[in-house]
């Protein structure tokens, strides 16, 4: 999948804005929405609240974790852990792209925020790193990646699985010492003596 | 990309064209040009060339076998010694494009299962150099000691960090013309002005 | 502008169009990330495309620049690229795995278990058949007689159900064997609920089927 | 050496994975004559072995030979059915002259079997509740806006949107259009997304 595929899955994400109108409820197939009452909070999808403030139509309120000090916390136990700590949401930086990318003024010292946040990021992303490498190296057939997130998978892919498959491909053929007839490397070795010739 | 190789399989039949050292066990006759050495007719037994894996693959699953097959250099005791002490030293793109590929067809010609332990270990110690490979800014020359495969994954690694740090970088993504279209166009054009 | 609730065919329960297109969405995502084609989910693309008309016949009655129609059209191109982007990604798997899908689908027909829709099924039926022709007319006719043969077992191209994906356990599953290549004894793992991991597809397929797991 | 000119036709199909090569209708030929000679010899050194028995041998190798030839003539085939097949996707069921040009007369009538098969199965979507098919070459990007702006880039014509508008699409004109109805003709590359 690429990014924006992500992202999309990421947008159905409930998140909190303050409309600047009035409606009634929205009847929308993935749920219902409001009654919208100007200056009042309601939640809504994030595709939808991203629509809204682009047509100047609401601000979007920042979820609580898109706060200098909860996100300072985050990245130093995020540097302490030798795992992958628990994010606080499983498309944080989906949500913190699309938010703070199109409602920044919404939220005091956004781009501060930004900033610790891609550091989370590249903390995170230097670990996956490290991880993959020793996993490659003492097994490479199996990993437990609790707290990951989408985006962060997505990141190691095709490469991960890949090498992962590669490697099993290898140790499959590899460890056949002797001549079996089978389904991975048929297309060259058809065993002769049975096959008519003309 | 997987290269899981079927009979369709064009990497896989690339793979089969490399040649390997060969002993034939029967007279072949007529099949003196197998040996380019050599200006007979026949192909006598005992005689030792070097002829396409694929060939060999299907002398050799004969029964009887009319082939014995020798290990290629790369896969012999002095470079597998190499190869196990520090494998990212060896320049793959030189002495072995398709080093594990063919190893695997390779492997089961040597009883004692040590080039199945070289591959394994070789492709471990390896994986960090495509992992740097592939998140360095140069694109990927042909200088890398990288083999064809090994290349190929970098290369699919790189397209995911160069999609996710442009997704970082801004908005949205404007729709794009697709791909065989725009290559199509490109080609046209370069084609319209050599004339 | 409300919907009413949808019944399925078969099912006596009624469900909530919200749950069709959750249902739609994960079938979606999975499918997208499993290496073999997955059973079909044909009453909910069909469920979802009556909603979808439904849902456009009533936009065209608001007035144009009304904030509600552009929010509903939103909703339905979201909608309408996961329909045509599941559908999609099940053709590309048709077609490159045309022969060995036929094979097991003719099977999975006997029990009533069929994976492809009747629409699906005659595509592929049909793309082999012209695969066979064309390869027939390009070269297998003009080459010497002993070599003419269309051979299907050849031919065929096996998804990779060795390939390792991602996947996250929707509740807890224990007892999974993982085969173990190198030493002589399988390895056992146990999946706790919401646990994340990399492990190759076939020893999850049924569990993926079920829904016990999602692919990520 | 055996398999020569075929490897080169694979080689041919490997490189530019991005746009389809004319087909290669004289090497195509060229190898068939090489199966039909291998063919022959087989045929006359097979009806000799009762005399020289390790003539048998020989029958293999070129048995082996032929069996080359023709899973690499199938797999270039192939390869290229797989490129006519993302033509279809891109650039529609009318292929641009210059494009259709490559293909043989037969990869041709591939094409449009294709085509039909495709265009069958997309009407039959939702056939049942009454919608008159599905589109599935559109709605391939996950939507981001409802309007796009776009600039034409060559002289398309008159385009009637869904509202019963008809606009003029102009070399270089600019227009604000619903980003659903002008996805595939910037997929064409007849309209580029402005950002």
């Amino acid at each position: 999948m690429d990014p924006y595929e992500i992202e999309f899955i990421g947008e159905n994400r409930i998140v909190n804005i303050i409309p600047n109108f009035s409606h009634d409820k929205i009847f929308l197939i993935c749920g219902e929405f409001g009654p919208f009452r100007a200056g009042l909070p309601m939640n809504v999808p994030l595709w939808l609240g991203v629509m809204l403030k682009q047509k100047q139509k609401c601000r979007i309120v920042a979820p609580d974790w898109m706060d200098i000090e909860v996100l300072e916390n985050i990245k130093e136990e995020e540097k302490k852990s030798r795992f992958f700590t628990k994010m606080p949401n499983e498309h944080y930086m989906v949500e913190a792209k699309l938010i703070l990318g199109t409602a920044a003024e919404d939220k005091p010292r956004a781009s501060e925020i930004k900033t610790i946040i891609k550091d989370i990021w590249d903390i995170r992303m230097s670990k996956l790193r490290t991880s993959m490498d020793a996993l490659m190296k003492t097994g490479g057939s199996y990993g437990r990646l609790d707290h990951l997130t989408m985006m962060e998978i997505n990141s190691v892919k095709p490469l991960l699985p890949q090498a992962m498959d590669e490697l099993h491909r290898i140790k499959m053929n590899a460890r056949k010492t002797m001549p079996v007839q089978s389904s991975l490397n048929s297309a060259v070795s058809q065993p002769g003596s049975s096959q008519s010739i003309l | 990309m997987s290269r899981q190789s079927n009979y369709l399989s064009i990497s896989d039949i690339l793979v089969t064209n490399e040649k390997i050292p060969c002993k034939f066990l029967h007279d072949l006759p007529k099949m003196g040009f197998l040996d380019p050495s050599s200006t007979e007719d026949d192909l006598k037994l005992g005689t030792n060339v070097e002829i396409p894996l694929w060939l060999a693959e299907s002398l050799y699953f004969r029964k009887p076998p009319l082939v014995s097959v020798d290990l290629p250099k790369i896969y012999k005791e002095a470079y597998r010694e190499i190869l196990n002490a520090d494998a990212c030293t060896v320049d793959l793109h030189k002495l072995g494009q398709h080093f594990y590929e063919l190893g695997c067809y390779i492997a089961k010609h040597d009883i004692k299962g040590e080039v199945a332990n070289t591959l394994i270990n070789t492709f471990r110690q390896r994986f960090r150099m495509i992992l740097s490979a592939s998140c360095s800014t140069d694109s990927i020359s042909s200088l890398q000691p990288l083999s064809e495969s090994e290349r190929e994954r970098t290369a699919a690694a790189a397209v995911t960090e160069k999609a996710l740090s442009l997704w970082l970088q801004r908005g949205d993504c404007p729709l794009s013309t697709a791909n065989m279209v725009a290559s199509h166009r490109k080609r046209k054009r370069a084609e319209m002005e050599m004339f | 502008m409300e919907y009413d609730n949808i019944e399925l065919s078969d099912d006596e329960e009624e469900i909530t169009a919200q749950t069709v297109l959750r249902t739609l969405q994960n079938a979606w995502q999975n499918e997208r990330l499993a290496p073999e084609i997955l059973p079909h989910q044909n009453e909910m693309v069909e469920c979802m495309l009556g909603q979808i008309q439904h849902m456009e016949r009533n936009i065209n009655k608001l007035p144009k620049t009304d904030l509600r129609a552009s929010i509903h059209k939103m909703e339905l191109n979201r909608i309408k690229f996961i329909i045509c982007n599941y559908l999609k990604t099940r053709l590309d798997k048709i077609e490159k795995y045309c022969i060995s899908i036929l094979n097991d689908e003719k099977q999975r027909l006997e029990s009533g278990t069929n994976y492809l829709t009747p629409s699906e099924y005659k595509y592929a039926q049909e793309y082999l058949i012209n695969m066979e022709s064309h390869l027939k007319e390009a070269a297998l006719d003009h080459v010497p007689g002993n070599m003419q043969s269309f051979d299907l077992n050849k031919l065929v191209i096996y998804p990779n159900l060795q390939a390792h994906v991602f996947l996250k356990a929707n509740e807890t599953v224990t007892g999974i064997i993982l085969e173990d290549l190198g030493g002589d004894q399988d390895e056992e793992i146990d999946l706790e609920e919401n646990s994340q991991h990399i492990l190759q597809y076939k020893p999850i397929a049924d569990l993926l089927k079920s829904g016990k797991v999602q692919l990520m | 050496m055996f398999g020569e000119k075929v490897i080169e036709l694979i080689k041919e199909a490997e490189r530019n994975r991005d746009t389809i090569d004319q087909y290669n209708d004289e090497k195509v030929r060229q190898i068939i004559e090489e199966m039909h000679v291998l063919f022959k010899m087989n045929m006359a050194d097979a009806n000799a072995t009762s005399e020289n028995k390790s003539l048998w041998t020989t029958v293999q190798v070129r048995h082996s030979a032929l069996e080359r030839n023709k899973r690499c003539l199938l797999a270039y085939l192939y390869n290229r059915m797989n490129k006519i097949r993302t033509l279809r996707w891109e650039f529609g069921s009318v292929l641009p002259s210059d494009v259709r040009e490559l293909l043989s007369d037969s990869e041709y009538t591939w094409f449009s079997k294709y085509s039909t098969n495709l265009a069958t199965y997309m009407r039959s979507l939702g056939q049942d509740i009454g919608y008159s098919g599905i589109d599935l070459t559109e709605n391939l990007r996950p939507p981001k806006s409802l309007y796009i702006e776009v600039l034409c880039m060559s002289d398309y014509g008159k385009l009637e949107l869904e509202d019963g508008d008809v606009i003029l699409l102009k070399k270089n004109s600019r227009h604000f259009l619903p980003t659903s109805e002008c996805q595939t003709l910037i997929r064409q590359g007849i309209l580029k997304q402005i950002t």
